[in-house]
């Protein structure tokens, strides 16, 4: 039997549960109708050459690229469209600023600080590019809640670190990264030092003004925020120099080779419209739904961690929790029963057994990181959709834990 | 198969981690022994009631409780069916690969799940024997395959972490 | 004004031609509605995870990309869907076939050989990581209709070399190489030699069975053949090892990072089936509109030259054409006023003021590279679109020729 | 402005390439010049019928040919345009950013167009002094920074396009 023919099998013994609740944002957001709507044109009423074509057509599809990267530019304060970059994903993004800087700077040797928690999009090429081209990596530890001490981070920086990436917002445990203060004792130690942060889980969330942060190249993804999958962004500070690594394209042309992906940047520019508009009821929205989430897992279930720290400094959206006695992928299946759907950091969800890097980095022990549940609420979700959460949440964990072969002592 | 492609769970897998069959403590049970670890993320453990009938070892009830993935609380209850009424020679010679077949197919990434239901099996069969102060022929008295790989991921664990701890960049925090 | 503004006054003025027909089918295709309705759901019904998530989402996920995979590796005699990988564009699929093998092989060195007719996403990343990792890249020429001779491309594989990635069609002059002659000649030189082939403009046009092409890697682009942009493919013989430059993957999983993106993989699904579906149909069909276009052209145009081959060793849907005495970046814009969108080759076009390399490669002087124009037919036009077009173009090159200062001598 | 963007046209110049003025040859000009060449892609032809009236030479008419993308015809009609009526001292201080300006504001891409429609003027200006033996003193002796780009582009396309060949890696065919 076919692959797609054993999951339909699956599927239909899984069922289509009546409710259905999605909380697993991380992995990818759904697509609102208005965004399909505003795709639909690029795809629809006519073909779409790529924006340097000189043709009624290639113009349209200029037009909509320059739309986006203008409010793009302007949702961050970046000075001009110039400094904003379209790639395929977020991962994209990362690796054209990482990567993308380490070739461009092949000669220079040197130092990459990255924290201990980065998206593995951002640690990978890092340390992939760093061993080809000769420079060194240097993870930052955090601490409990995911946050840098200051005080060791001025300790890793030197006069030979040439790149340092940290993230403005954990994706797994929501913890909030003070990058103006990291950003001000990176340029003190040495002003040539080009600082990159992935906001791909920030972005849409807080207020991100790239001067005010100070940094010179910044990640945004469009699924983070209900857009459709295919869009990264990075903004690259006018004079910072990468070489992508990928290639096909003149350089003086765009930095990530092949024709951009009109539709879903025509989509993605809705999104950022949707997020934006509203922007304070949107975030008190996810803010307060995670947080009666919390309280109704709290209030309802015994032996829980909560994961990253606890208020203004987590993530509106973020809820991370670890289920002692019970395994995460199993909880994953028996909420996906329910209509529930989250992911888990546990080894059994990964395809190397092991646990996510982020809560080991935290200092979560196996045994807690593997009963670990990530939700991530949204401005979609009702009041209606929490309760049923709650309601289902605490049977799920009784049921497994009264199969589980461990019990509390 | 390459382990590229995750291949999802069968119905079945679905079907017993819905409703597992002889799930819990046994009262009576003769042995109890498990395998794996909460440090591992999967651990199974195993409660047989053995009686000797005729001069056969026959297993009149078995349950399980499991830590770990839905494959491995679905590989748990599916041995313990696998067995129930059987004598322990049989049980015995079941390999993972048998459980795997049972459960419709495990995902590659999910075989040591099996591996795991029959190291257990395994060892509540020697414990029954070590117990009783016997030692039929048929009992190998070398460590099988199977038991073997047991004991490397409950060993291995540490070592194994720590391998992967540099694959995966993970520092410890001074 | 902001640059978008002044694109809507550019189409402002140029205004929505009665009549338009879309040519530009290199650049991008449009999508058709039967693709649109395909995709919708992946982004409308609810949210979608990842593949490798333990959900229902996921699973739903799933099914349609391995459906996908499943359709296009027997689209291709691909032995397993484990031979299919997807990246986001035939750019990305070009580059993590070219870096990902020379990255993998870092440590042998030896030559990389690339006909001078490849699209510069071959080219460029092959130059780019052999320089950097110490391999050499030779550029095998080809003759004046975009064929390599057997003889002397044999004259350039040697024991040396480990990587050939010659193209299936040529993208710009429609020539079709006879890939399993070069295939025979570079494996009898040395079997360990990896074969690529970029067939981002032959798949849905013609026949393709990677064990009869004998070749080990192959590129597609779904936005090629109406489906969407975002979907590139590269089919990867087992036992081939890549590296891919893009990172952020453990390397147990898929070789090309980031998430899927399952809507646009469900539309490319849609397409490859709508293009396979009465196959022969939709390539005699543009095939004679291509002939049509071609005749109407040189029947009525003076001093016109053919840029490729004539005949069965050209792609079906291809024709380019030097319309001497006049600038091609001028065509395009006079025909867009009159509804007909095309491209040129011609440097004005370009970023760097330099004509079509491929047009230079088959000798092609500068003055007839500049006033070449490609169209490419679709099973989507119709008789009346090729007739318009024949009314048109003859009139647009009159009024260009009058105004030019270059004569007939 | 970065030309990492490609800009588009104004609407001016859409609209001369739509109708250009002054088009085509003149029967009774006074001079005809040209500057650029096939192979650059790109070639202006002006001619000019000038009349000298009460000791200043002025431009009566003025036309051109254009080889060249929809800008190089825009330019070289405005440029036209721009001259017509007026004394050649005049035309001779007309800039490449003022042709650009008229035009709406070429792309930095496009610049080159209205160097070249510059170049042709100056050229001719040049000629028609040449050929009745004068040189007013307003006029330069060194050739002008204008003059020189055009030279350059007439004179560099064959080193240009040497150089281009080996960034593109077009290799010459044995
Ligand atoms: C913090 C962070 N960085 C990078 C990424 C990668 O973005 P994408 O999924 O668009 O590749 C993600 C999302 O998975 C993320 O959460
Ligand atoms: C032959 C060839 N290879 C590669 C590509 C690149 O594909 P994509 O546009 O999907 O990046 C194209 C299309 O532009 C092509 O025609
Ligand atoms: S218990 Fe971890 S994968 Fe089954
Ligand atoms: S004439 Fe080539 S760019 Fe204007």
């Amino acid at each position: 039997m076919s692959f797609s023919k054993k999951i339909r099998e699956l599927l239909d013994h899984h069922g289509k549960p009546s409710k259905e609740v999605y909380f697993d944002l991380e992995n990818s957001g759904w697509v609102p109708p208005e965004v399909v709507e505003a795709m639909k044109p690029y795809y629809n009423v006519y073909g779409y050459g790529h924006p340097s074509i000189t043709h009624r057509i290639g113009w349209e599809a200029l037009e909509v690229v320059y739309e986006a990267k203008e409010l793009i530019a302007s949702s961050i304060g970046a000075k001009s469209i110039d400094e904003i970059v379209f790639t395929h994903s977020g991962t994209e993004a990362n690796n054209l600023a990482i990567a993308g800087y380490l070739l461009a700077n092949r000669n220079k040797r040197g130092k990459v600080i990255v924290s201990s928690i980065e998206h593995l999009s951002v640690i990978f090429p890092a340390e992939f590019y760093a061993n080809i081209l000769g420079f060194k990596v240097i993870r930052v530890p955090v601490n409990g809640e995911g946050f840098i001490d200051p005080e060791i981070f001025k300790y890793y920086v030197d006069r030979d670190t040439v790149l340092i990436s940290i993230q403005m917002v954990n994706h797994e445990i929501g913890t909030v990264q003070n990058i103006r203060e990291l950003v001000d004792i990176a340029k003190s130690v040495n002003p040539n030092i080009v600082f990159h942060t992935d906001a791909a889980d920030a972005y849409g969330k807080m207020a991100i003004d790239v001067n005010k942060l100070g940094v010179d190249m910044m990640t945004i993804s469009s699924h983070k925020i209900h857009g459709p999958r295919g869009v990264g962004v990075l903004y690259v500070r006018e004079g910072i120099n990468l070489e992508s690594p990928i290639r096909g394209q003149l350089s003086v042309e765009k930095l990530w080779p092949g024709v951009e992906n009109v539709p879903a940047i025509a989509g993605f520019k809705k999104a950022i419209e949707l997020a934006f508009n509203d922007f304070d009821y949107n975030i008190n929205h996810m803010k307060r739904l995670r947080d009666k989430l919390m309280k109704g897992i709290m209030d309802n279930v015994d032996d829980v961690l909560i994961n990253g720290p606890i208020g203004d400094r987590r993530a509106p959206d973020n809820l991370n929790i670890s289920f002692l006695y019970v395994e995460g992928e199993a909880i994953t299946v028996e909420l996906s029963l329910h209509g529930i759907y989250v992911s888990s950091g546990s080894a059994c969800t990964s395809r190397v057994l092991e646990p996510s890097h982020v809560l080991l980095a935290i200092g979560r022990k196996h045994e807690e990181a593997h009963g670990s549940i990530l939700f991530k609420t949204s401005r979609y979700h009702s009041e209606d959709d929490i309760d049923y959460a709650i309601e289902i949440i605490p049977k799920a964990i009784d049921r497994l834990r009264s199969i589980s072969s461990i019990k509390p002592n | 198969m390459s382990t590229r492609i995750p291949l999802p769970y069968s119905p079945k897998v679905l079907e017993i981690f819905r409703n597992p069959k002889n799930l819990g403590p046994l009262e009576n049970a003769t042995v109890v022994e498990s395998a794996g670890s909460p440090a591992c993320g999967d651990m199974i453990k195993l409660y047989l009631r053995i009686e000797r009938i005729d001069n056969i070892d026959v297993i009149k009830e078995a349950t399980f409780e499991s830590y770990g993935c839905a494959a491995n609380i679905a590989a748990a209850s599916i041995v313990t069916e696998m067995i129930k009424g059987k004598d322990l020679r049989y049980a015995w010679n079941i390999t993972w690969k048998q459980i795997s077949d049972e459960l419709g197919g495990l995902p590659p990434i999910k075989y040591h799940c099996s591996i795991l239901a029959v190291g257990a099996l395994k060892r509540a069969i020697r414990a029954y024997y070590k117990k009783i102060g016997e030692h039929p022929e048929w009992l190998p008295k070398e460590l099988v395959q199977e038991e073997k790989l047991v004991l490397e991921e409950e060993e291995m664990i540490e070592r194994y972490h720590k391998s992967m701890k540099e694959v995966m960049g993970v520092v410890d925090r001074k």
